[in-house]
């Protein structure tokens, strides 16, 4: 864990409400190894109601340009001030915090399964599975067309099921109502999204005896460990979703009984 | 490094930065980011007798400059810290103080007589002042009789330095200051934090699990230093303040206002590096205003 | 607009968005910047017996999210109010209520029977909670023995509705209003200011000439909130909510916290225009959640 | 007194830490009549540290323009981010508040002095007077030639005296030692700078029986008479700067004894 200051390379505004932030060390310093299912801790600069920095998912690392994305949804004031960062100015960031997605020593059938901007780690996720030579599928939910972010992306990746609640992309309805789900077994899923999403997709999981990790976007005030403000109940107890987390099987889970 | 040496009883720290209890973890969470052997000491998570699991989540709400918890002293329990933790932590070269927690006097009495067997731990900071925990905690801090009673009793099985965190939950700091200090206590502590609530509009919740919780960051900064100021003006004891410090100057208005240490405890949430740039902040400002010793300006408000 | 309208004891407000004694002079000052017919209510400025000149420049330093003040209750004294600005504001179609001030109980007594021949003030607010003044003051509101006097002795002389105004600096908010609506009060209003303190660390001195003042602003929020919560639950008399208040969102969690009514002080100095946009927020707010008449979120959390 | 959106017209730098800014109503709508001595409240965008408005002074009203000019010191976050306001961006503010300079009714020898920023409102003042067909003399101090301000456009309006503490331009020393005090006498004295200057310079006038008024800077929190905070003892008691003042004639204050 580090805090560094970043500058923006770049910040492109994806739709109405995400933006696509690139950035890399201010001192030019080489990124260090990360993990997908890493976060990060933004300073919010310039804002008079924002205390805390603000937790946001490790989108991507292109080792090749030294630079780290981040895909923010802006969702009240910090995640906007983000948002608002030009190009050139420097975000203060505590990386790489959190565990990450068990990566499998083996071939099979993966699927990961993301619900709007929850689908940010699992762009970073799909391309380790790619590069162990893994082709893994990819489910991402949303509420319509325009909140399905970075496909190309990810269709670079492997194949990609979509399913849209106004049915304007993929099909009508929500993630755990896609037909692949019914027609495939996958060996793992993975899934990041809003928690009603991620407690069906840890149900269906579960009833399918499918091995399954979920990220957690639980309140955060410290990021790493020290506030134990973050904690997750869990079969070992209360651990903290930043630390022990945000990743957990979902046999450690309560979520389901 | 001298001119930054401050006395707490007899227990000396190498500067008057240290870290509060609760957000500071064991300090070993802070190890990637700063250097813990330059610290003038550091209090760690609130400890029970008993193993504690804390209060549900959500623990937290951001406020205003600040920030509510509700934590409810989550720990492993006094046997876990000094069989686990304490021998990773010892060798620090900076003062190692536990907080202790109870909700009976007999709990404070029993965890600190457990802390008092580990050598590397010269003191203990009796947390009189926890609004998180359904009994006892706070409950000790906010009379005079019970502060007193739990000090008394604690004093008799710790001979190492006892400090007593104060809560500012009440009318009279000063006077549980005075009460806790004829009880033998060496040094007091505050301010714990201040009870307050926070609640969604939309929802019509509260946004804490416990509804209340404990506020703490620069909102309470003016309040706090109020505190010192007047506990200060009371006993002759020393002083660690703290209460939304964020930068070398609030650390100095903190000593002004009498404070013979300051505790860093919410900022560091802000920025984990915080209390080396507190530590140099210090000395940049003994150097401009020609101070030898740090101790020169504790108290030295002029008004 | 009947859908706005909120009762402290007998006294209808039309809505419940009110203006912070000391934070709105005598609502003239506004009259450029909002109809101050749309006001629930306007609590005047700290009215004393005799004129008072108030506290030494300076008189206000910046905090995180917050000010200070040690004003110390300058006005020209009751008299004075009486002849020349209450027949300059009696006609505004909002109700009048005096804040009364003093050092002794007499002088409560004595402001309060002045202001009860006024027709058109139909309440008096008892600071019983100032804490800039020497004597007297927050005194009274810091303990249920002194509160209950003053509320018993005044409440014998007033016949209208009586507020009272309680200090935040107590351990135990809830008691001392109980101990007020014991003696017959109709009303609380709570928070007044947080006793504070700043200081310049490079020159050594306070920044306020008392060296102490009071605390304002959105970093008491969560304090003021959780104070109301508590003596919601502890009383049956109506509360006037406020600290911190900035926004309709504010304004309504103190409403489910059980204010029936709530204040706007501090923030009027940085939007004069905000208890507009509070009392627009509100409708809008009910609008959304079908909410047909304000008062049935007050008290409303859902614990 | 209104509150309105300012935009920001431009964002000149003047020197390393004074900016002129020129804001026109964001709604086009038509300045109101304004008075040297004057001053707005700015709200402070983007700040976590600053709560309350900050006062400045109304430098210049440019009635053709419809703009109204500022001229900011950056000496703490809430200068610094006014100045860092760029065209085309809004502040919102407070206008116009508090008494203004007593104009003379007859022809006669007037000195408007100002110490550093302090100068901001004799620009207008001293236009007001030339309008009335007055020619005023202006005294301007400062620690160097850089901290003495829109030179060019106090040249426009009268004879211009300096003085710097470092004697790179006009006379070295602090204003009240400036010759032109001993070789002439005037019928009216204006000032406005930090404190200890404006002392020396009421106690000049004093002496000299010359009629003097000062623009005080007291700290404020609203700037509308609301507050109490910025009060000055004067003769008449204690006065609020923001209403009865900022401008006070020497003889209320207790500056003199
Ligand atoms: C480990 C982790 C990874 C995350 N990754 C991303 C990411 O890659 N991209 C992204 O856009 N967001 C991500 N988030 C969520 C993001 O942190 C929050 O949206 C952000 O903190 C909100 O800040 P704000 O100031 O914009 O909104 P606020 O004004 O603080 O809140 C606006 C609303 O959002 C809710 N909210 C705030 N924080 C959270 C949270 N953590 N979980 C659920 N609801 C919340 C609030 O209750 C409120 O209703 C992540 C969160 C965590 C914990
Ligand atoms: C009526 C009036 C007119 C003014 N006109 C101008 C003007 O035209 N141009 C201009 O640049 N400034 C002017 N000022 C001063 C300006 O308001 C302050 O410099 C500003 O408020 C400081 O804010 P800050 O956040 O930058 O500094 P802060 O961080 O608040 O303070 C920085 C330092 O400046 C001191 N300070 C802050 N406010 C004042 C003050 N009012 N008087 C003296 N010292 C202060 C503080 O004590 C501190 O030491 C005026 C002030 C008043 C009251
Ligand atoms: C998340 C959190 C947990 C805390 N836990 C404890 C604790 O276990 N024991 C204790 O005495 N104080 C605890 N505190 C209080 C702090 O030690 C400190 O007294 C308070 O936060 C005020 O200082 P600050 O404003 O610098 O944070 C906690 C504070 C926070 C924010
Ligand atoms: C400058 C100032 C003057 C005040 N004067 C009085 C007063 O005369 N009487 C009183 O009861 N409260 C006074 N108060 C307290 C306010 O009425 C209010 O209780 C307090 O500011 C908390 O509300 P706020 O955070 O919305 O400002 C004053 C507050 C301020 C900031
Ligand atoms: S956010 Fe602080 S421990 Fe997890
Ligand atoms: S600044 Fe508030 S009365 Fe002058």
């Amino acid at each position: 864990m580090k805090v560094l200051d970043f500058t923006v390379r770049s910040n492109e505004q994806l739709n109405y409400q995400n933006n696509l932030i690139k950035v890399t060390p201010a001192d030019n310093g080489t990124l260090p190894e990360m993990s997908p299912g890493q976060f990060v801790q933004i300073l919010v600069n310039n804002s008079g109601n924002v205390f805390l920095r603000r937790p946001i998912s490790i989108n991507l690392v292109d080792k090749e340009k030294n630079e780290m994305w981040l895909l923010v949804q802006r969702v009240g004031e910090g995640t906007r001030k983000i948002c608002e960062t030009p190009a050139g100015e420097t975000l203060n960031i505590i990386f790489p915090l959190g565990n990450s997605f068990s990566i499998p020593q083996e071939e099979g059938k993966f699927l990961l399964v993301g619900g709007g901007v929850g689908a940010a780690p699992m762009l970073f996720l799909g391309k380790k599975l790619r590069e162990k030579g893994f082709s893994p599928d990819f489910l991402l939910g949303g509420r319509s067309q325009r909140d399905i972010l970075q496909l190309s992306d990810f269709e670079a990746l492997g194949t990609v099921y979509c399913t849209t609640e106004d049915g304007s992309l993929g099909e009508k309805g929500f993630v755990t109502h896609h037909s692949v789900l019914q027609k495939s077994r996958y060996d793992f899923i993975y899934t990041c999204g809003p928690k009603p999403m991620m407690v069906a997709v840890a149900k269906y999981a579960h009833s399918n005896k499918t091995g399954c990790e979920v990220s957690l976007e639980n309140l955060m005030a410290c990021g790493f460990g020290a506030c134990l403000c973050c904690i997750e109940k869990t079969t070992r107890g209360n651990l903290c979703s930043c630390t022990d987390g945000p990743v957990f099987n979902i046999n450690e889970l309560t979520w389901i009984d | 490094m001298d001119r930054l040496k401050v006395n707490i009883g007899s227990l000396e720290l190498q500067n008057p930065v240290t870290t509060a209890s609760g957000t500071f973890g064991y300090g070993t969470e802070y190890a990637d980011f700063i250097d813990l052997n330059r610290l003038g000491g550091i209090f760690v998570k609130g400890t029970t007798l008993e193993p504690r699991q804390g209060n549900d989540y959500p623990r937290m709400a951001e406020t205003p400059s600040g920030m509510l918890n509700s934590v409810g002293l989550q720990n492993k329990g006094v046997n876990y810290f000094a069989e686990h933790i304490y021998p990773k932590i010892k060798d620090y070269n900076t003062r190692i103080i536990v907080n202790v927690s109870g909700s009976t006097v007999e709990d404070y009495v029993k965890c600190s007589e457990r802390i008092a067997d580990l050598d590397k731990v010269p003191a203990i900071e009796l947390n009189i002042s926890c609004p998180n925990i359904r009994e006892g905690g706070m409950a000790f801090g906010t009379s005079c009789q019970s502060a007193a009673n739990v000090t008394r009793a604690v004093r008799k099985v710790y001979r190492k330095t006892l400090i007593v965190k104060l809560s500012p939950n009440v009318t009279d700091i000063a006077g549980i200051a005075r009460a806790v200090e004829d009880e033998g206590a060496d040094s007091v502590s505050l301010v714990n934090t201040f009870l307050g609530m926070a609640v969604d509009a939309e929802t019509r919740k509260p946004k804490l699990s416990t509804v209340t919780g404990g506020l703490s960051g620069p909102c309470i900064k003016p309040i706090a230093l109020r505190m010192v100021w007047q506990v200060y003006n009371a006993v002759k004891i020393p002083i660690i303040g703290m209460g939304g410090i964020s930068n070398a100057a609030d650390a100095i208005e903190f000593m002004l206002a009498g404070s013979t240490a300051i505790q860093i405890g919410t900022y560091n949430f802000i920025d984990p590096a915080i209390s080396m740039k507190v530590v140099d902040g210090i000395t940049g400002y003994m150097d401009r205003h020609n101070i030898k010793s740090v101790s020169e300006i504790i108290g030295k408000l002029e008004v």
